[in-house]
């Protein structure tokens, strides 16, 4: 696990002049085949890096929808071992493109961290953002983090102070997921306003680069994250929508998935 | 943060990131009124006046005749509202006033919790918004009544089981995204650092009085205190005081329909440390992680987490923590009715079931013999009615079809 | 009898010759433990420690707010049992132990005073019956089902219009039969001496603490004093020590559906003197003396009957009694658990709807203007507020369709 | 109303050593015409007296029987006056009976005592017994009672001790009714134990004759009663329960009360 998967995909975009899009979806949603697929259209649409979530009963950082998503996903009986084997069968596929878990502490912390962190590294994860893990009580998940080569990222928010994101910056890791607005996951129609200021404030701090998320589901979204100051934008809602609604035809759902990731992944390239 | 908000391992603040400035601000409120005498006299009055504080402790002298044993209650029943939820509800509220909220949002299960923040919001003038799980607004549609007839909004939740765990899931989400005009008036003492040691404070009260009270009408302390524990506020409520005290702690947990149906809801007794709704704690989780779901005859006690304090007091064993079933409950709900003419919520009815556990296993200690309850009164058990059992008449009527008849 | 038991003209002993030795004895052992100082101190004690006295005064901030006047609460909502009954009959079961009765017997309406009475029956272990109109039974299953569940029996009466007045007849019948071992514990100040002045004497406590209360926390006395009027036990026991003062004192009784409707139980307000369950008294009756049917939204209220000692205070004219309609007090119902968090029994919603009638008068008086109602706590108007409403959830969700919507 | 009709009966009954039977009905049960057949067929039978009742809204010195029959008369529209009418017309065919009424205080009250007493007296009746007004209450119905030339009658019961015994015994009154146990009006199976040492001890304190009640419902019963000492025997609920059971023909409900009350009254003369 010595590559360094984000550096290297973060250099290209920036030679390149892109931004980064992000597609997430949760692993196992609506089953495990049928994810290992969406991952593969997500890929094959061009997205730059992933982020997967693993099922939890309680997310409570997440909507409505992305909640849809989880349980769809335990009641196809996945657990975190299955979610690994479909970034594992994925990896096989794909050795370059970065990818981050979006889990919930308790996930992590039943197994324990050290050997949850190990299945990560092993199955190819690249980083990991525990949604209810504050700055505060980050340092063990940084720690064992470090010790298996995963990268930690850490949020901030519109209502993060300079303090906060000074310290934050300073922890470093692979990106900053860079909360758009108040509220959980979800859908936007438009782009929060608080996202410009906020990425203004980042800059000034330096540190890793940023990823929007939030309500990012239109290419306008992207293209307007990047024009912001972002180094890409993630969209979670917006691709679990999708899926929702190809929900009897498998074929139409990767279809669509990809040409969604195509669509926001063009509008990466406009921003800046 | 200016405390770590730990108990030993337990406790913390596993929230979403967005939510940290909130309890920072909140600690830090909590941390300024709590030595503040003017906010402590307001604080007072309020229970006094408004709640009707002090509760008493009431002697039982048929259920000790019956049991051989000496059994006291404090009597939260008592209070405004029907349990000891008003005196932290208060308490937050008063806060949330301080701190220029303007607007509550709460979770609720059964309701109760629900209620006492819907008086709140009526007694503060505080706009309010309840969360409840769309199975909980169907079973307990008069508590929903009860809180919209106070002026505040019942929100349904449909996700997940639909019930208190969902409905909590649902407030950190409101409230993640109005953090910056909303005071989340948490229900009991789990959630993220400062919930379980502000809302135990809050509570503290309970123990507070029945310590002086005890000292006052029977000298010394009894020997057991024992309280219900869904999250576990009326039993810290309760403990607190007596802590430094000699006197036994017993948190009595809900077997449900058995420790080994899996329908119940012993977090301390069969679950095992985790991290939900912004604190670790015990949890009733699977192998992965995964909350499961609980069961209990009593909604207040429904719930797969515990107050994080309760995890430092087993591990530290100062508490002993034990469960007793849906049918015991029951039975104590029937026998503290008909001994003493005091209804109490099915929750207590817990404490009821588990104290009358404890008597027998006294008595067993000196002999067995039922005579002279009186003489042992320095060996008294103390119980937490943490509330009334108004609520649960419907529930109960089920339960016991021997005893209906009249109507419907 | 060493008393004649008469309010002027009103009072006295209308019952069956063969009911006379029971209340002499009644009388007779009321008038020596009402000087026994180990009596006193036994039901001081209870009222402390079983049932939760002193019950506080509370100022309605938001109250006063609204209607410009300055309101307070006297909360017999939080004594144990949930309303004012508790008192008198801590009372009685005393007196019926001290009198060596091995059984009680009592009527009861909506089912408040059965359930009062039932706990008396547990807390004193005496054998308990309680009558109940079979129309009643069936509108009331959960209270039926609280008084069994203390272990008491409900008994249906069949006869008349099967509700509270046909049960007061058939436990005075059951008293007749019965009355060398039974006391018959009466629900309100009404029925034969010493009845009226015994359940007065116990309830008096209730304006004893208030008139300290308010003089201790505002100075002075109330300018207005008000309480709902069924039989009048809660009215006279506010009442009582305010007598001597300066104090107006307002009974409110209900005028169900308009008193033009004939659908009301106004009996001071629309009835004339007569003679029914042992005293002379106001009622409702026809142009025979046939007692007519009376109505209210408050099946507390719903008597033709009132204690004999209203009937004099209206005479003499030192209280004034109006009727409020059921809409009105369903409003004050609504009213003051929207603007306090504290939800009334529909009998003392009553009080409620009357003292907010007083308080715009009142403010007429001065001009009209809202302002300032701070300025005038010298003028307050201090409610009686009887009992809590938990019991009337299932009538008020009726009433309200626009806030219900959760279940069923 | 000069005539001592009570004195004049209790009188030829000692002459003829027999006792007096006494049959109760509730005035205009179950309507106001029959109800004047069913006094008839009582005189007919050879009732030495009747005993009367108003219906009220609310008996409590009944039990369920007579209670069922003052709902009955209240339902066919019976109030006091037309209670009266039923009296004056069979006053008009039978001036010797004596005749008591039985009420409760509030239909005395409500129209005032004196007009209620003297249109009682109009009509016919020679006594008032008011079942809710004990030794206490009694002046003023006495007093206007011996205005109007209307008996007043006491009761005495098993719990009534000697002293009071004594003072009810002095207050006179054209007889004392003896309440023969503890309860309200209806049927027993046989004569209370009870009613034997409260004849002897009336008997000792000498006053007006006694009627024993409560519970007489057969001709062993009255037997019993007049071998115990009482000068007569009063049988309401059993006379109330044979014209239930003959609700539906009236020819045969009035047959029956006569047949019944000649049975009991054929009893009177066996006791002493
Ligand atoms: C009466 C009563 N007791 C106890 C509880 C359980 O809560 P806790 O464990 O926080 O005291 C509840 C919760 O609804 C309750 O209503
Ligand atoms: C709460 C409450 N208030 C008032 C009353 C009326 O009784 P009283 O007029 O005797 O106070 C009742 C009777 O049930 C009651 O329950």
């Amino acid at each position: 696990m010595s590559r360094d998967r984000y550096a290297e995909t973060f250099d290209r975009l920036a030679e390149r002049g892109e931004g980064a899009f992000v597609p997430f979806t949760v692993l196992g949603d609506p089953n495990a085949k049928t994810s290992l697929e969406i991952l593969r259209a997500m890929a094959a649409g061009g997205a730059d890096m992933l982020e997967l979530g693993i099922p939890f009963s309680d997310p409570v950082a997440d909507g409505p929808t992305i909640q849809a998503a989880d349980i769809r996903a335990l009641k196809a009986g996945i657990t975190p071992p299955k979610a690994f084997d479909i970034i594992r069968k994925f990896r096989k596929e794909n050795d370059d493109i970065p990818i981050g878990l979006l889990v919930y502490a308790n996930l992590v912390h039943e197994p324990g961290l050290v050997k949850f962190y190990e299945e990560a590294a092993a199955a190819g994860v690249d980083s990991i953002l525990v949604a209810d893990v504050p700055l505060e009580e980050s340092a063990p998940f940084r720690w064992v983090g470090e010790k298996t080569g995963i990268g930690h990222v850490s949020m901030v928010t519109p209502l993060t102070d300079d303090a906060r994101l000074a310290e934050t910056a300073k922890l470093g890791g692979p990106y900053l997921y860079v909360v758009s607005r108040l509220g959980v996951t979800g859908r936007d129609t438009s782009l929060s306003k608080s996202a410009k200021p906020l990425l203004r404030r980042i800059k000034k701090q330096g540190g890793p680069p940023t990823l929007l998320g939030f309500g990012i589901s239109k290419p306008e979204h992207v293209c307007a994250a990047i024009a912001a100051g972002a180094d890409g934008a993630i969209s979670g809602s917006a691709v679990v929508e999708i899926m929702q609604k190809h929900a009897g035809d498998r074929a139409k759902m990767a279809t669509s998935v990809r040409r969604f990731v195509a669509a926001m992944k063009k509008a990466t390239k406009f921003g800046k | 943060m200016r405390q770590n908000g730990r108990f030993g391992s337990f406790g913390g603040f596993y929230v979403p990131e967005i939510l940290m400035p909130a309890l920072t601000e909140l600690e830090s409120a909590w941390l300024d009124a709590r030595k503040d005498p003017t906010f402590k006299a307001e604080l007072k009055r309020l229970l006094a006046e408004y709640a009707g504080r002090p509760t008493p402790i009431t002697l039982c002298e048929n259920l000790s005749a019956r049991l051989g044993w000496p059994m006291v209650l404090k009597r939260e029943d008592l209070v405004h509202g029907g349990a000891h939820k008003t005196n932290q509800v208060l308490g937050q509220a008063l806060l949330a006033k301080r701190m220029g909220k303007k607007r509550l949002i709460a979770e609720t299960g059964a309701g109760q919790h629900g209620v006492a923040t819907a008086m709140m919001g009526a007694l503060f003038n505080l706009k309010t918004d309840i969360y409840m799980g769309a199975v909980d607004v169907e079973r307990q549609a008069l508590n929903v009544f009860r809180m919209r007839l106070m002026g505040v909004r019942v929100i349904p939740v449909d996700s997940g089981s639909a019930t208190l765990k969902d409905a909590i899931n649902e407030a950190l989400r409101d409230w993640a995204t109005n953090v910056r005009d909303t005071h989340y008036l948490l229900g009991t003492v789990a959630g993220p650092h400062p919930y379980p040691q502000m809302v135990a404070d809050f509570q503290r009260v309970i123990g507070k009085e029945a310590r002086t009270q005890f000292k006052k009408r029977f000298g010394g302390t009894p020997r057991a205190v024992v309280a219900c524990v869904g999250g576990g506020s009326n039993a810290i409520g309760l403990f607190k005081d007596f802590i430094p005290t000699d006197a036994a702690l017993y948190g009595v947990e809900p077997a449900g329909e058995g420790l080994r149906t899996g329908k119940h809801g012993a977090t301390l007794g069969k679950g095992s440390p985790g991290i939900l709704h912004g604190a670790r704690s015990y949890l009733l989780q699977d192998e992965h992680g995964q909350i499961t779901e609980t069961h209990s005859v009593s909604a207040g006690l429904d719930y797969p987490g515990v107050g994080p304090e309760h995890s430092y007091l087993k591990d530290m064993e100062r508490a002993e923590y034990f469960a007793v079933t849906d049918r015991d409950a029951l039975d104590a709900f029937h026998l503290l009715s008909a001994s003493e003419g005091i209804v109490p919520a099915l929750e207590s009815a817990h404490a009821v079931a588990g104290a009358v556990k404890l008597a027998r296993k006294f008595r067993r200690e000196i002999g067995g013999k039922k005579t002279d309850w009186r003489k042992h009164m320095d060996q008294a058990i103390l119980i937490g009615l943490s509330g009334r059992g108004d609520k649960d008449m419907e529930t109960a009527r089920h339960h016991f079809p021997e005893l209906d008849g009249g109507g419907k």
